[in-house]
């Protein structure tokens, strides 16, 4: 199982393996905000955590339809699965690895992107939890929404419209992470950390499910 | 009796919109289940 | 007979058929007396002036939004456990009465908070809970309308049914989290429907509901009928274009 | 090594073949043929557990292997780097001995994108020798290889049923294989549409 991960890291690091494709979109998008809604720092300090957080959401989901299309295309995904290894753990090891590649890197270059975005001061460390708790949901439910549309001619739009209204716990509650700060933002970080667990717990079983109906 | 004051577009417009959303998707499926049929009934005939 | 001989298509069709007209009738009935019972003969409320004849079509509608969601999802267990066509054609029958309802409930519940808010859209908790349900609604669709073989369709939109339940609950508290609710609640609370109106707002409001449901079950049962007739279309095409097949006199070593 | 019983097949809700029955011996070869679309890849993908047969049996006592003629390599990776994965995958070790059986020793390092067609053939019948399962279960292995590659492959998959392997193959054309064969079109399914839309018709 272990093959599984290093395979995928190891293409994703290579040349045209899309590695920093998310961190690159994340970035974009974030730097782009202020030209759209104004330089004036009072209203950037206030947008910051949820300009972060759906930026975070959206590079997340851009790296998503190509997460099983490749082993797809190739055949490797009929191979793997008429291999020992569980089809539940390769969903798990495919969100794992889209996490490294992508919820990861923005989890680390989210507070310099903050700077520029006025992000209070006091903010910053729930930033980083709330990201680091958050984005694993992110891949996991991309996972999910990747499976159901492997094989479909536009797959990736589908994906957005699905795994979208499923990021809205975990963004709303990332969101109140950062802006309540102290006074509450605990409890917004527990209860995303609750959906989280929830969802690494469950969700590879639906994946592998939706995989074996796609493999049919 | 029926005096619907101040608010009058407000509950005029709720009750068009609604009325207008009911219909489309009745027409929608009365419409659906005529070409179903239509479709079946050729089906049969020359596949049987 | 056991209800699951009804999950037999044609069974299903031969019993359901003849019933259409009478329920078309009955919601026609219903929801009309309703509606007109509540639009002319219901004094203005203290509180809300007119906008309170809103309620007519607004709970009524938020109710069958959550109801539709919930038949889906039963729908979906059941075919996914029994393996039975017909349940899962009612599900994906079902969907768009479900959004139907869902942007009536919106657009009626936007409108009657216009007067009181003072905007057009306000993210007051419930509504924005329908706001999330309409997308999944859409997702739902689109699952069905991109896939081919209908039976692979069935098992991927049952999944993510039941993912999206789960969601929907979870989104339902994150949004009350996010944000406190812009004012304490209408008079009458929007989704429950609850008693706390008086007697003679209650009296339409109820057979509305009544209507609604009986306007959801007809519009399913139709909906079904012309899945399960275009589902049969497609198996009658599928087997005239299959191969003729060989008679068996050919070299044959094995 | 593998025995089927009066088994229905299926694609796409409908019947496709019906009333299969043959048995597999270890050291035996099975060669299914005719013509494109009589349902040689959908039997081979309900032999492998892909997709579940409409009725009959399957018995193999041996655990099947599976390759699809797309040979699941990916073209970033050198061809050691995809065999170790493999490798990796089924519990065993890439060993210099597997590459040299299949002449794939000097292509170890090399991208797997650069190889020909007969190159890529020999990388998936390493990671087929990989999986040290017994039964194979190849489905058109020999499309758009030169003769040459042919009798090689024809030579790798004898070497296997000597070791006392099985294999079942599907595949159009000859491949120069002393086994047994079975044309499909004796099975194809009849007017009795046992597929999932029996329900509709």
């Amino acid at each position: 199982m272990r093959a599984l991960l290093l395979r995928d890291l190891r293409i994703a690091t290579r040349a045209g393996g899309g590695f920093g494709l998310g961190l690159a979109f994340f970035l974009i998008v974030v730097v782009l905000v202020p030209f759209g809604v104004g330089a004036e720092t009072a209203t950037l300090r206030l947008i910051a955590p949820g300009i972060l957080w759906v930026g975070a959401l959206l590079a997340a989901l851009l790296t998503l339809d190509r997460l099983f299309a490749l082993d797809w295309e190739d055949g490797s995904l009929a191979l793997i699965a008429t291999s020992p290894a569980p089809l539940e753990g390769v969903a798990l090891l495919k969100a794992l690895a889209h996490w490294l590649t992508t919820g990861l890197p923005l989890t680390l270059a989210a507070p310099l992107l903050g700077v520029l975005l006025n992000l209070a001061p006091e903010a910053y460390p729930w930033l980083v939890a709330s990201l680091l708790v958050g984005t694993p949901a992110l891949s996991v439910i991309g996972t999910f929404g990747a499976a159901l549309t492997v094989g479909l001619r536009r797959g990736g739009l589908l994906l957005s419209l699905l795994v979208l209204p499923l990021y809205v716990p975990t963004l709303i509650f990332g969101a109140e992470a950062v802006r309540r700060g102290a006074d509450g933002g605990a409890t917004a970080l527990a209860l995303m950390g609750g959906i989280t667990l929830g969802a690494l717990a469950l969700l590879p079983f639906a994946a592998a499910a939706a995989l074996r109906v796609n493999l049919r | 009796m029926m005096s619907l004051g101040p608010h009058a577009m407000a509950v005029l417009s709720a009750y068009a919109v609604s009325l207008l959303l009911l219909a489309v998707l009745i027409g929608a499926s009365l419409r659906r289940d005529r070409r179903a049929r239509r479709a079946l009934e050729e089906a049969e005939r020359d596949h049987g | 007979m056991s209800l699951w001989d009804y999950a037999n298509p044609r069974k299903f069709l031969a019993v359901t058929t003849p019933l259409l007209p009478w329920l078309a009738a009955a919601s026609a009935l219903l929801v009309g007396s309703s509606l007109i019972w509540g639009f002319f003969f219901t004094p203005e409320a203290e509180r809300f002036g007119s906008t309170v004849k809103i309620i007519y079509l607004h709970v009524p509608a938020a109710l069958m939004a959550i109801n539709a969601w919930l038949m889906m999802l039963v729908a979906s267990l059941i075919w996914l456990v029994r393996r039975h066509h017909v349940s899962a054609l009612a599900a994906k029958a079902a969907a768009p009465v479900g959004v139907t309802m869902t942007l009536i409930a919106l657009a009626t519940g936007a409108i009657w908070g216009q007067p009181t808010w003072g905007t057009w859209w306000v993210w007051d908790p419930r509504l924005t809970s329908f706001l999330i349900l309409f997308l999944f609604y859409l997702g739902y669709i689109a699952l069905w309308e991109a896939i081919e073989d209908p039976d692979t369709a069935a098992d991927l939109t049952s999944v993510l049914c039941m993912v999206g339940s789960v969601f929907a609950i979870l989104s339902r508290y994150a949004v009350r989290f996010w944000n406190q609710g812009l004012h304490q609640g209408t008079s009458v609370p929007v989704a429950t429907g609850g008693r706390t109106v008086a007697d003679v707002y209650f009296i339409p409001l109820a057979i509305g509901m009544v209507g609604f449901g009986v306007l959801f079950v007809w519009l399913v049962l139709l909906r079904t009928g012309s899945e399960i007739r275009a589902r049969r279309t497609r198996a009658l095409l599928a087997r005239a274009r299959r191969m003729p097949p060989v008679p068996l006199a050919t070299e044959r070593e094995a | 090594m593998l025995r089927v019983r009066d088994l229905t097949v299926a694609r796409g809700g409908l019947a496709v073949l019906e009333g299969l029955t043959f048995a597999v011996a270890p050291g035996e070869a099975l060669v299914l043929s005719g013509p494109n679309g009589v349902g040689k890849t959908t039997l081979l993908r309900t032999l492998a557990g892909l997709q579940p047969p409409l009725a009959g049996e399957i018995e193999a006592t041996g655990q099947a292997a599976y390759a699809s003629h797309a040979d699941g390599v990916k073209g970033q990776l050198t061809v050691a780097e995809n065999l170790r994965f493999w490798a990796g995958i089924y519990g065993t070790r890439l060993t210099d001995d597997v590459l040299a059986a299949f002449a794939l020793a000097d292509l170890a390092d090399r991208p797997a994108r650069t190889l020909s067609a007969g190159q890529l053939r020999r990388t998936g019948l390493a990671r087929l020798a990989l999986t040290g399962r017994p039964l194979w279960l190849l489905d058109e292995p020999t499309v758009s290889l030169d003769a040459e590659s042919v009798a090689l492959f024809a030579g790798q998959v004898r070497r296997h049923l000597a070791t006392g392997g099985a294999a079942v193959i599907a595949s159009h054309i000859d491949i120069g294989l002393d086994a047994l064969r079975l044309d499909l079109r004796a099975y194809v399914a009849t007017e009795t549409a046992t597929g999932r839309d029996e329900a509709f018709l």
